[in-house]
């Protein structure tokens, strides 16, 4: 068994490796994209191989997904003129030096320990007490509940930063009847997928995160085809919907040190149902903001 | 009655693999984008279909296997809708050469 | 605590109102400033009778939870960041060259004040990650607000911003796989002298650097802080360095062991002088004004560097407090400056520095509020920078084997005195003075020299100033 | 050598190559690529170290979650924000003209 196990890790890694290489050095744009591409969708099954389900959903939906198109779309507005850098002596240079300094690393972090970290263990026995079962979403919305809060600011961050931008228009093609058919098909499912796996979240990999990405993939094929109406940020509803996860997760936050249980610490009785709360909010936030942040342009942003 | 289905998935799980490879190496080799569609869509479909039925035998589980035959499902719409867009885009795509394969 | 909880939350809260309501936009979010700014004075005042407070968030116990810590220190830095935010703010409403009422500016501004105020606050690696990305995006930002022609430093920004942080990740990675821990004191207590965390330390420094801009990784940031309209530029120059370098101070002289720090010490003395000339050198070269004053950032910071770097190579506590001493008081001066200078640069319509020739007669007010500020970054006595300096300077005088160094300080200072009279001089040569002046906002000007004041009044405060951070920031 | 160290060591060089591909490219997307690269490799260094013991470190995960959305979202602004810049410059160019 162990030289099965070997041998599929050993492929994995060549594969990384090949593709990583592929995006980095690929002389056309193009491909170096579709390589990424690739390189994200192996990635998703690392995760999966180190036991971590719940970061393969989040790179297959977030990492390849969405960046793919994100990719895509900068590739139709910035020309593939580029090449590697001039000087012919200087990728071999420095592939000398980045050889050297690998050395030096692996040397360097080749001791670490074997075993869980003292804050994995810590966690791990502090689940029961979180309101939640799966010790990922514990993690995200309890014992590192600022991060995450912080986190989906971030998101929001990056759309107001957009705001700012005269964008080129972002317009596409009408959609062939097939894609549509499909579209109609597929959007409804990344839906529901999304919905299922936030409330899967609570006891198996799965939340918030994922499922705002799953929506906003959905949300957004839609919009490549034509189907998705318009969300513009001058309307009153679209801005409470991005707004409402930071808000709330703030407005939970100062609640709970105002009624003395300190920042963030959630009661235990509640804690369960302000997490789904906090949970459903940013859920709704994440998924609007991601396809706005993909898909829009400045006439839809900038009001 | 377990050992029997697990004799029976072999077959089934070496011929999807079989047609992977084969899809594969058709990518790889074809002239043409329509003849690599067509080595690839193959590929997704019985290759991937004939690992869902080795797959299910193996688990022995109605609820996996039915998970994973909706999933092929899914694959194979998906397979056939990409594989339309790209011979369509490809057809009417202004007759350019273009190594770069358009945009 | 719960008032510094009150002043991290209040500008975010704000923040999210405005974008939501979009009425009284500027008015809401001075308003919470100032109210910050009250809750930020308050907790100073709670920490002079309980010096160090501690909060776990989530009422976890420590190797779980995230922790924020409060020392007199940091209340005078969440007091700084307010203040500066509100000064700022307030020349943004009411200067004709500010941004406008309603635009962006005012939510952006905000959340990068809660963003500062969270990162002065967490003791957490991982957490002081998140905030670096949230200063970085909402940075950049406001760099594109001045529009178009501020996107490609935008760019170069975000991008080597980017990689910093990746930099820094990977070393906070290889830290917890060793130690296990993400807290700062957790760390200091576990940490060893071994490759590993050399390793995760010289990562995490070059992407520190990196996003201090500290000499030598600082190219980014003349672009990035000339291209921003000017009420950005102020709070860029001001606080924004200022955080990645709060973060390198703390995990250095907490975690780094002693032969590590003090190799790292010697480097950071070494381009902290370089950055001091280089910096200076730049500076009178640039024929624009606002590039000017980012060099002179550039310059600044070299002090902070020698400091540090210092501080590392004798490990020596005290100098500590003349790093935040330093910091604040060129975060004061360089408000004035830049503002002083966007100002001038709006009302003459050029960015060339040959523009304010004449200055002294047409706006006079802002040349002087240049020149108050200019001295403040010189270090005449007795404004803030001449405090910082010469906290500096007595243990350097003490012994002649530190002499070099001192020399060193000395030039950098007559090279920052030279920038700033290139400036002044020019303002007052009344060779070929336009005929027809141009309009001028008085109020605009009196505005940049508030915190020019601030930064001279300090002088008057400084025996306890230099007891608050002298308690504050030996942790 | 382990699993843990096979991964950790690709994630080491993953994050090498991402910084030598950024340093050799000009082009907006390629260094963006190139900045994901880099990403990638840290996390996978994180998850790694975070797969050592008998089941997975349920905080490294969770921070490798956190890492992904901050570098979508930054990736997403830093992209359109090359778009625009483009987009900026032709236009300049065609004043010119």
């Amino acid at each position: 068994m162990a030289v099965v196990d070997w041998v599929y890790d050993g492929l994995l890694a060549l594969l990384v490796l090949g593709l990583a290489a592929g995006a980095l050095y690929s002389l056309s744009l193009y491909r170096a994209v579709v390589f990424y591409i690739a390189l994200g969708l192996v990635l998703a099954l690392v995760w999966a191989r180190l036991g971590a389900p719940d970061l393969a959903l989040a790179e297959a939906a977030i990492g390849a997904g969405l960046t793919g198109v994100l990719l895509l779309s900068a590739l139709k507005h910035q020309p593939n003129k580029a090449r590697l850098m001039g000087w012919p002596w200087l990728p071999g240079l420095t592939g000398i030096a980045i050889l050297l300094l690998l050395i030096m690393m692996v040397k360097a972090v080749w001791g670490l320990p074997q075993g869980m970290a003292a804050v994995g263990q810590a966690a791990l026995l502090a689940v029961p007490e979180s309101g939640v079962e799966h010790p990922v979403t514990a993690v995200l919305l309890n014992f590192r509940a600022w991060d995450t809060l912080l986190e989906v600011l971030v998101v929001l961050l990056a759309l107001l930063a957009l705001r700012q931008l005269t964008l080129p228009d972002e317009t596409f093609p009408d959609a062939w009847p097939l894609l549509l058919a499909w579209s109609r098909l597929l959007a409804p499912l990344s839906l529901l997928l999304g919905i299922y796996l936030l409330w899967r979240g609570a006891d198996a990999p799965g939340g918030a995160f994922q499922s705002g990405a799953l929506i906003a993939a959905g949300l957004l094929m839609l919009r490549l085809v034509g189907l998705s109406p318009a969300l513009p940020w001058s309307r009153f509803g679209v801005r409470l919907s991005i707004l409402i996860g930071p808000t709330i997760f703030l407005l939970a936050a100062m609640a709970t040190a105002s009624l003395g249980a300190g920042w963030l610490a959630f009661p235990p009785d509640w804690s369960k149902a302000l997490i789904l709360l906090i949970e459903v909010a940013a859920t709704t936030s994440i998924a609007i903001s991601l396809a706005l942040l993909v898909g829009s342009d400045s006439r839809e942003l900038n009001q | 009655m377990i050992e029997f289905t697990a004799i029976l998935a072999w077959p089934f799980l070496l011929a999807g693999a079989f047609f992977f490879i084969a899809g594969t190496l058709g990518v790889l080799r074809f002239p043409d984008i329509y003849s690599r569609l067509h080595a690839v869509t193959k590929a997704d479909t019985l290759g991937l279909g004939l690992t869902v039925i080795g797959l299910g035998l193996l688990s022995g589980s109605l609820r996996t296997t039915l998970l994973m035959i909706l999933v092929w499902l899914l694959v194979m719409a998906s397979g056939a809708t990409a594989c339309q867009l790209l011979a369509r885009y490809e057809r009417e795509r202004p007759q350019v050469e273009d190594e770069n394969g358009g945009r | 605590m719960n008032w510094a909880l009150l002043s991290l939350a209040l500008p975010l809260l704000s923040a999210f109102w405005v974008l939501l309501v979009r009425r009284a936009v500027s008015e809401t979010i001075l308003f919470a400033t100032l109210v910050s700014l009250t809750a930020a004075l308050a907790a100073f005042y709670q920490v002079q009778s309980d010096p160090v407070q501690t909060l776990l968030l989530g009422d976890w116990t420590l190797p779980l939870a995230i922790r924020f810590e409060l020392t007199s220190l940091n209340a005078l830095l969440m007091v700084l960041t307010a203040t500066i935010h509100f000064l700022v703010g307030l020349y943004n409403r009411f200067s004709r060259h500010g941004s406008g009422r309603y635009s962006d500016y005012w939510p952006l501004s905000a959340v990068l004040h809660s963003a500062l105020v969270a990162l002065w606050l967490s003791r957490d690696l991982f957490n002081w990650y998140v905030t670096l990305e949230l200063l970085t995006l909402v940075a950049v930002a406001l760099v594109t607000l001045s529009g178009p022609k501020a996107y490609r430093a935008a760019l170069g920004y975000l991008v080597l911003s980017l990689i910093a942080s990746l930099f820094y990740l990977l070393g906070v990675a290889l830290l917890y796989g060793e130690y296990g821990v993400l807290d700062l004191d957790r760390l200091s207590a576990l940490a060893v002298d071994s490759a590993n965390t050399r390793l995760a330390l010289l990562l995490m420094v070059l992407g520190l650097m990196l996003k201090a801009a500290l000499w030598p990784l600082y190219l980014w940031l003349p672009d990035a802080h000339a291209n921003a309209p000017t009420a950005v530029s102020a709070l860029l120059s001001a606080l924004v360095v200022k955080g990645p370098l709060f973060i390198l101070w703390l995990t250095l002289t907490q975690i780094a062991p002693v032969e590590f720090a003090q190799q790292l010490g010697l480097i950071f003395a070494l381009f902290g002088s370089v950055a001091l000339l280089s910096g200076a050198w730049s500076a009178l070269r640039t024929p624009y004004l606002k590039t000017l004053v980012a060099y002179s950032t550039v310059a600044q910071l070299g002090y902070a560097l020698i400091t540090l770097g210092l501080l590392l190579r004798w490990q020596t506590p005290e100098l500590a407090t003349a790093l935040w001493l330093f910091v604040i008081a060129h975060a004061l001066a360089k408000v004035s400056a830049f503002l002083a200078a966007g100002e001038m640069q709006a009302t003459f319509g050029s960015k060339e520095l040959i523009a304010v020739r004449g200055a002294s007669q047409s706006m006079p007010l802002a040349m002087f509020a240049f020149a108050v500020a200019g001295g403040s970054l010189i270090g005449l006595p007795p404004s803030g920078g001449f405090l910082a300096k010469w906290i500096l300077l007595q243990p350097l005088f003490a012994e002649p084997a530190h002499w070099p160094w001192a020399l060193a300080i000395l030039l950098g200072t007559l090279a920052s005195a030279a920038y700033v009279f290139r400036v002044v001089a020019l303002a007052f040569d009344r060779y070929d003075v336009e005929t027809e002046l141009p309009q001028t906002d008085a109020l605009a000007q009196w505005l940049s020299l508030l915190p020019a004041l601030v930064v001279w009044g300090l002088a008057l405060i400084s025996q306890p100033l230099m007891l608050w951070l002298s308690t504050g920031a030996n942790p | 050598m382990t699993e843990f160290q096979l991964f950790l060591g690709l994630g080491l060089l993953l994050f090498l190559l991402g910084v030598h591909g950024l340093v050799l490219s000009e082009h907006t997307i390629r260094r963006l690529i190139a900045i994901n690269v880099s990403g990638g490799g840290v996390f996978l260094v994180m998850v790694s170290l975070a797969s050592r013991g008998d089941s997975v470190d349920p905080v490294m995960q969770a921070l490798v979650v956190t890492g992904l959305v901050v570098a979508v979202s930054a990736t997403a602004f830093a992209l359109r924000l090359g778009s625009a810049l483009t987009r900026a410059e032709s236009s300049d160019r065609e004043g010119d003209h």
